[in-house]
């Protein structure tokens, strides 16, 4: 089996706040994989850490066979990482065109236009300041970003959060359809399960920066229990 | 961060005195006594501590960052020497007069200032004080120019205590004004107007839709802190009894800011320390080495920037604060 | 109408010079936002250069100044790797301080190096006196030259920086370092090469300053606050801004001083501040919205 | 009426990101805003909170007009607001910011005399709430530590720390745990009767249990207003916004 | 010679910033006096102290002035630039009765009244811009534009320059002053040409500024257009005249002291200062004072047997009369110099620039003080 990511016993935090706690995680290339947890778990401190943008304390980060350890976030970008953070952070200076073109990284499938047909919002807005697009147009802009940089791995921070329901059912259909058909590996935060355990394959949950589930999400999914035991009742309506 | 409310008191306007304060006014104290030769630049450095710590609201605590507070310091410092001058030689009510006006130049200005970007601030406030250096060379006739106004009388302190040559009424006059000013700025960042200020120079548009009229609370800042400039500069005048227009210098004002980055800005007593290791680095340098000196002093500032990330004052806060208790280590599953 | 014209041409003259000893200051504050108070600092170690080669070396004129804005930028380079580029993150407090530390250890060194005096340069004949355009109107020739040449840079560095990739990845570093990096730009070294070229630009501003205003180690503060002026009224970051706030306040300026003589420095300072309350951000900064 | 929006326009350049838009909130309304990504939601808290100026139209709050009156001024009428993007003081911990907060509503915010019993008051009050909005284990720590979610209910509890007569909440929920969430929208549920919450949310489940209207936006203006089944059941709400996953 | 008390000189001048060249001045000057006369007097080791006063900073020297004196307890104040240096040091010349000798600061008149125990060495500027006013309207010059910057001393120079300039039957056609910070001087120049005048008389601070207006003026084609510029010698300061350049070729100016005055003292000086400083190093006014007053200083503790008392120094200064590198010079009632005023020219000697003097006014008083 070919894994992408290897993480091992991984420990990491902010300065010295140790966030994450002997974390291990394989993530199998053409696969896409959930990460789940209350706030404050340590999800965005994880996809952080695969960046290289936190304190790395002890264990080990492959890529591609690789020790990442070391690497800068700039190296982990040309590597092959695609980050899309939690809170967006479109450059507030550049256009959405040069948000977009500003990282892309030609050896791959993706381009403008690519990027474009799959949001056609950005492609009306394309001349927009990043600064003044609205929180969802950010969202969309973040992704289409990450997606420039033709990454072997994209890292998904919440990436559903502010976008109508209509363009989260096309995102994930889009997601899948990419997993499915160009190899692309995801790495997804998520805070509702529903939604994130359809477009993957397998699942982790964290508390507290402990691993504490690691399975197939189709398990996950049927295990009530668990959900609500780390998660919390999300399932009623 | 920041010398600041202490909230674990369960009060966010709270603030206590700290033992290490006292070791500073001990040393003060001392000081006198051990370097009495040396009282004029002592005195030097506590009216420009004022100063600083009277820039220290401003840009610290308001955020309104100056290069251009050498303006209020100058006006005080003319206002004193023209009472002295022309009559009115009682020097504590020559500083109060001096610290109105140079509060009411800060409260006309305050509209002017403090708005628009950091970038955009700096380069106002660097013109407002250009301007009025300008205007004081101008008016040769009253400022004196470049040989700036003779003849200025001080009368002693209370009638008792006569400015003398070696400077020791000075140095406790100035001494007080100092403790003064420090009142002042601590019981207003301790107070409500303080957590204001700082949450309009962390985030503007957050007070105003919570309520905040954000350019109230920096006008009225920013006239505080320009009237104790305004203190500053008639210490100055009284101590020296003399007044030039290099009190209106553009390098007054740079210097300033130089000496509340190196102490630290927003830490209350960054400003003092900073006045103190500037004044007297650069005295030593320039007494060691009177043309390159600059050289040295250049690289002490190259080496507290690199090495003291919070200025001297802020980061030695840093490394004795108590830890703050850290999250997700034992926490209660709510 | 005679002595409007030549209001005018003393102006533009006037606006070339400011426009070279700021459009350096432009590109490391406006576009890296790299509060960068050394930056008359290097533009007198250009000057320096300039004025060994053509006094000491008899070098010609022209290579004395391509020599010396190579010099200067590689001193410039090797004061970024070592000292500035140690500062980009932090806060534009720690970045003043810092390059204030270097404006005094460069003019201490300059001092120590060159002496305090006045540095005065020959230029080449072809460049000296005036060209007549009527019986009343003429223009300087060495300012003729700084014109074009400011105008050759407008040109070059608009076209280089505000529509290029390498512009948008420098604006995207400024916006946000962590995730500039994290998406793949390398910051370090599209910061380095930006502050080569504000040095370079630096350097030629102050080579070429030396024949118009002399040249000694205060050449640095005296001419900074100028400098940041024209800058800011500019507009950080904006090339053509900086040309069009050059021009318009060496325009102002002259006009002001030939009409209105006893303003003195007033004008200027005061449309300094008038247009900056006006547009906090500059004649054409960029409003990015947020806090 | 609390609050009546009267033929609301803006424009950026030849963007109209407002077109006439008509909305008025009775005293104790639960109405929700909806509508697709960039349809115009957030510019319209922002004209009604005075960030930005509309073209032409009417603001009343309280039957008094406040279009042209500047942010602060507002919220000191009572209009409270949260922003979809975070608007925090980074460099405070949940608490000073809560008091800040509270003692701007008091009217203490520009004190510096006297205010020795108010600070703890004042301090008490702030932990209360932080408590109720499920801040409690956090609140003194500096917020830009906290986790990102965490920081969303901080926005949340600095709006209703200024006991607002109309609170506008911007996607409140949006990056807050399923948990954290419910236990959001139960402390809204227990909010007095008599205020008026406008709700922005792309959340549907939270949207319909809280709505008893909601108004349909999309292009920068209203596509349709009703009753949440209403909504839940017309095609053109389902075509350009819901999805057709969604069963109402 | 045998042990003897050493004596101290303070000297407080501009030693960094951007008068800094002045502080140079003063400095390899009393090098080169020690050097051609020996750095003790009867027995007397004489040391200097020096202290940098950084620019025009009053309190800098005040504090420099008082810490010498109390601290390094010094027989004498001396340098001093810049007139606000000296008048922040004045105060403590009185208090602790230290004979204080200005070698430059020739901007204010008043300075020597600020304190009984100044004596000025150098020169003032009325006492320079004067003479020029009345050779100007002796020598066919009947219309006059004046411009100066904008600050005390270049106010004290035009009202100078005015009063005697219509005092000889001359026309002032009008008058401009150029800020000090950024004078770009074409528009100023160019008012002035407007007004047709015989001549413009102008007066900046030696240095760049200086070097700014002649090239202004050159560029301008004033002088094809008819009209003379007359300036103050600071404009061709001897120590960078050369550098100047045929631009200065031909200026008329005013000064009290050139190197190329043509007397054995000034031989002297300047070979002692090129046998320290090289065969090509220039000498000028500030070097010239600075030389004169250390050769008073050293007759002084000559005089007294190096027991320095205040009140008979500066009585034995007052009353001396030198013969100067200058030519002759003596002090008048309020310790102030009086000295011949000479009329120059730039011309090339030699192949390099000097100010050829071809007009004396004799021993002229400085009449700034009158009011
Ligand atoms: N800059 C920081 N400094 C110190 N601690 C931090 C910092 N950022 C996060 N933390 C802490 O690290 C822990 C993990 O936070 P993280 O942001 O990874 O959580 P999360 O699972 O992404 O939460 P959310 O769902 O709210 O986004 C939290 O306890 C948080 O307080
Ligand atoms: N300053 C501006 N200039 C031009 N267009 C702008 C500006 N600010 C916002 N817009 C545009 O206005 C539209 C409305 O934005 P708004 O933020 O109100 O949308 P929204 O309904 O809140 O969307 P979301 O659900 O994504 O938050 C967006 O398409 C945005 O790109
Ligand atoms: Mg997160
Ligand atoms: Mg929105």
């Amino acid at each position: 089996m070919n894994m992408l990511l290897e993480i091992e016993k991984l420990s990491a935090g902010h300065g010295d706040a140790i966030a994450l706690h002997d974390i291990s995680l394989q993530v199998e290339e053409g696969r896409s994989v959930a990460v789940l947890g209350r706030n404050g778990a340590g999800k965005t401190t994880l996809l952080e850490t695969i960046m290289g943008l936190t304190t790395h304390y002890s264990g080990n980060l492959r890529f591609q066979g690789e020790i990442l350890n070391r690497r800068s976030p700039v190296q982990r970008a040309h590597a092959g990482l695609g980050w899309v953070p939690q809170e967006r952070e479109a450059f507030p200076s550049l256009t959405v065109t040069e948000n977009l073109m500003v990282v892309h990284q030609d050896k791959g499938p993706w381009n403008l236009a690519k990027v474009f047909a799959l949001f056609p919002r950005l492609e009306e807005r394309q001349a927009n300041l990043g600064s003044q697009l609205s929180g969802g147009e950010q969202q969309m802009l973040a992704i289409a970003r990450a997606l420039m940089t033709n990454p072997r791995l994209l890292l998904l921070d919440e990436p559903m959060e502010g976008l109508a329901p209509i363009i989260v059912e096309e995102l994930s259909a889009a997601v899948m359809q990419m997993t499915r058909e160009t190899g692309l590996t995801t790495l997804v935060v998520e805070q509702h399960p529903i939604v994130a355990l359809a477009m993957t394959h397998s699942a982790i949950i964290l508390d507290q920066g402990h691993v504490v589930y690691s399975g197939l999400s189709a398990e996950l999914s049927r295990d009530e229990a668990t959900i609500d035991r780390y998660i919390g009742v999300g399932q009623e309506s | 961060m920041r010398w600041t409310p202490a909230s674990h008191r369960g009060d966010p306007f709270y603030k206590s005195w700290h033992a290490a304060e006292l070791l500073l006014w001990v040393a003060a104290i001392a000081a006198f006594f051990i370097y009495p030769n040396y009282l004029p630049l002592a005195t030097l450095v506590v009216i420009v501590a004022l100063f600083a710590l009277s820039l220290d609201l401003a840009m610290g605590y308001a955020g309104i960052v100056s290069l251009g507070h050498a303006a209020y310091f100058g006006l005080g410092a003319y206002v004193a020497a023209w009472l002295g001058k022309y009559g009115w030689t009682e020097p504590i009510t020559g500083v109060l007069v001096a610290m109105v006006a140079s509060g009411l130049l800060g409260l006309i200005t305050a509209r002017v200032v403090a708005r628009g970007t950091e970038l955009s601030c700096l380069l106002v406030t660097l013109g407002l004080g250009l301007l009025l250096f300008e205007a004081a060379n101008k008016a040769n006739d009253i400022t004196g120019g470049i040989d700036g106004l003779y003849g200025v009388v001080i009368a002693p302190v209370l009638g008792l205590f006569e400015f003398d040559f070696a400077g020791k009424t000075g140095y406790w006059y100035s001494l007080c004004w100092l403790m003064f000013g420090l009142l002042v700025v601590r019981k207003i960042i301790g107070s409500p107007l303080g957590l204001t200020l700082r949450g309009i120079g962390l985030n503007k548009k957050r007070t105003a839709a919570l309520g905040v009229d954000n350019s109230r609370a920096l006008t009225i800042a920013y006239t505080i802190s320009t009237a104790l400039a305004g203190v500053a500069g008639a210490l100055l005048t009284q101590t020296t009894q003399y007044v030039a227009i290099d009190v209106l210098a553009f390098h007054r004002s740079a210097d300033v800011l130089t000496m509340l980055i190196i102490g630290g800005a927003g830490y209350l007593y960054g400003g003092i320390l900073g006045a103190a290791a500037f004044i007297i680095l650069q005295d030593l340098l320039s007494g060691m080495n009177p043309i390159y000196w600059q050289f040295w002093l250049g690289w002490a500032l190259v080496v507290i920037v690199l090495f003291l990330p919070e200025g001297a004052f802020g980061s030695f806060q840093q490394l004795v604060r108590r830890r703050r208790p850290k999250l997700n280590k034992e926490q209660d599953r709510a | 109408m005679v002595n409007f014209i030549g209001v005018v041409i003393d102006g533009v003259s006037y606006g070339a010079l400011l426009f070279l000893l700021s459009i350096g200051l432009s590109i490391t504050l406006g576009m890296m936002g790299f509060v960068n108070l050394a930056h008359t600092a290097l533009a007198i170690v250009g000057g320096y250069f300039v004025v060994s080669f053509t006094n000491y070396l008899g070098w010609p004129f022209s290579i004395s100044v391509l020599a010396a804005v190579v010099l200067a930028t590689l001193v410039g380079m090797i004061l970024e790797r070592s000292l500035f580029q140690l500062v980009y993150r932090r806060s534009p407090l720690a970045q003043v301080l810092l390059t204030i530390g270097v404006m005094m250890i460069v003019g201490a060194s300059v001092t120590y190096l060159w002496g305090p005096s006045l540095q005065l340069i020959q230029i080449p004949e072809v460049l000296t006196g005036r060209i007549y355009l009527g019986e009343e109107i003429s223009f300087s020739r060495y300012r003729l030259l700084l014109l074009v040449i400011s105008v050759v840079l407008l040109v070059v560095l608009t076209l280089a920086l505000d529509k290029t990739r390498f512009g948008s990845m420098v604006r995207a570093a400024v916006d946000n370092q962590r995730v500039a990096a994290a998406l793949g730009i390398p910051i370090q070294k599209v910061f380095m090469v930006c502050f080569a070229v504000g040095t370079a630009l630096a350097g030629l501003g102050g080579a070429l300053g030396v024949e118009a205003l002399g040249l000694d180690p205060a050449f640095a503060i005296k001419y900074l606050v100028l400098a940041l002026l024209v800058v800011v009224v500019g507009g950080a970051g904006s090339v053509s801004g900086t040309f069009i706030a050059a021009m318009g306040l060496g325009f102002f300026d002259i006009a002001t001083k030939y009409y209105l003589p006893d303003l003195g420095s007033f004008a200027m300072y005061a449309i300094m501040i008038l247009i900056l309350m006006a547009r906090p951000q500059g004649l054409r900064g960029l409003k990015t919205g947020g806090v | 009426m609390v609050l009546e929006i009267r033929n609301l326009d803006l424009h950026f350049g030849a963007l109209y990101v407002t077109r006439d838009i008509n909305l008025t909130l009775p005293r104790g309304a639960r109405h929700a805003l909806i509508g697709p990504n960039g349809a115009g939601k957030t510019t319209l808290v922002n004209l009604l909170t005075g960030q930005l100026k509309p073209d032409s139209g009417k603001i009343l709050l309280d039957e008094q007009e406040i279009t042209r009156l500047p942010p602060h001024q507002r919220a000191r009428r009572g209009l409270g607001r949260t922003y979809q993007i975070n608007a925090l003081f980074r460099s405070m911990t949940p608490v000073e910011a809560v008091s800040l907060a509270i003692a701007q509503r008091d009217g203490n915010a520009l004190r510096v005399f006297g205010t020795a019993a108010l600070g703890r008051r004042t301090g008490e009050e702030a932990r209360e709430l932080l408590q109720a909005v499920g801040l409690g284990q956090y609140m003194n720590h500096m917020t830009r530590e906290l986790p990102y979610g965490v920081q969303r209910l901080l926005e949340v509890a600095l709006a209703l720390a200024g006991k607002p007569k109309v609170l506008l909440l911007d996607e409140p929920a949006a990056g807050v745990s399923t948990q954290a969430g419910d236990q959001l929208f139960r402390l809204i549920d227990s909010l007095p009767s008599d205020l008026a919450i406008l709700l922005i949310e792309h959340d549907m489940r939270l949207v319909f249990r809280f709505a008893k209207r909601i108004t349909v936006l999309v292009g920068g203006g209203v596509l349709v207003e009703g009753t949440p089944e209403e909504i839940g059941a017309d095609q053109r709400v389902r075509d350009v916004y819901l999805g057709h996953k969604h069963a109402a | 010679a045998q042990e003897k008390k050493p004596i101290r000189i303070g000297v407080i001048t501009e030693m960094s910033g951007p008068f800094a060249d002045y502080g140079r001045q003063v400095q390899t000057t009393i090098e080169a006096f020690q050097k051609a006369k020996g750095d003790t007097v009867d027995g007397h080791k004489v040391e200097i102290i020096y202290r940098d006063t950084t620019g025009p900073n009053p309190e800098v020297s005040r504090r420099a002035a008082q810490e010498l004196v109390s601290v390094e307890k010094v027989d004498f104040l001396a340098g001093f630039g810049l007139s606000p240096n000296a008048m922040g040091a004045a105060p403590i010349a009185t208090a602790s009765k230290t004979p204080m000798i200005i070698m430059n600061a020739a901007a204010t008149s008043s300075i020597v009244m600020r304190s009984p125990y100044i004596v000025r060495a150098s020169f003032t500027l009325p006492q320079v811009s004067a003479p020029l006013a009345a050779w100007a309207a002796e020598n066919d010059i009947k219309t006059v534009y004046t411009l100066v910057s904008d600050y005390g001393p270049g106010l004290d120079s035009e009202k100078a320059f005015i009063k005697a300039f219509e005092a000889a039957g001359g026309k002032v056609l009008g008058s401009v002053r150029a800020p000090m910070a950024n004078p770009e001087f074409g528009p100023y120049l160019q008012r002035a040409s407007d007004a047709k005048p015989d001549a413009i008389f102008a007066f900046v601070p030696s240095g760049d500024t200086g070097v700014q207006l002649l090239k202004a003026y050159e560029q301008r084609g004033l002088k094809d257009q008819g009209i003379q510029l007359i300036t103050t010698g600071d404009i061709t300061d001897d120590v960078f005249l050369d550098r100047i350049g045929d631009v200065a070729l031909g200026l008329v100016t005013s000064h009290h002291y050139s190197m190329a005055h043509d007397s054995p003292e000034n031989k002297e000086l300047i070979k002692a200062y090129q046998a320290v400083h090289g065969p090509d190093a220039r000498v000028n006014f500030y070097m010239a004072a600075t030389w004169d007053g250390m050769n008073m200083m050293y007759d002084i503790i000559r005089e007294l047997d190096g027991n320095i008392d205040g009140d008979k120094a500066v009585e034995l200064a007052k009353n001396m009369k030198i013969t100067s590198p200058r030519g002759p010079i003596e002090f008048d009632e309020n310790r102030d110099v009086v000295q011949n005023v000479y009329i120059r020219r730039v011309e090339k000697v030699d192949g390099k620039l000097y100010n050829v003097e071809f007009d004396t006014i004799p021993m002229v008083k400085d009449p700034g003080k009158e009011e």
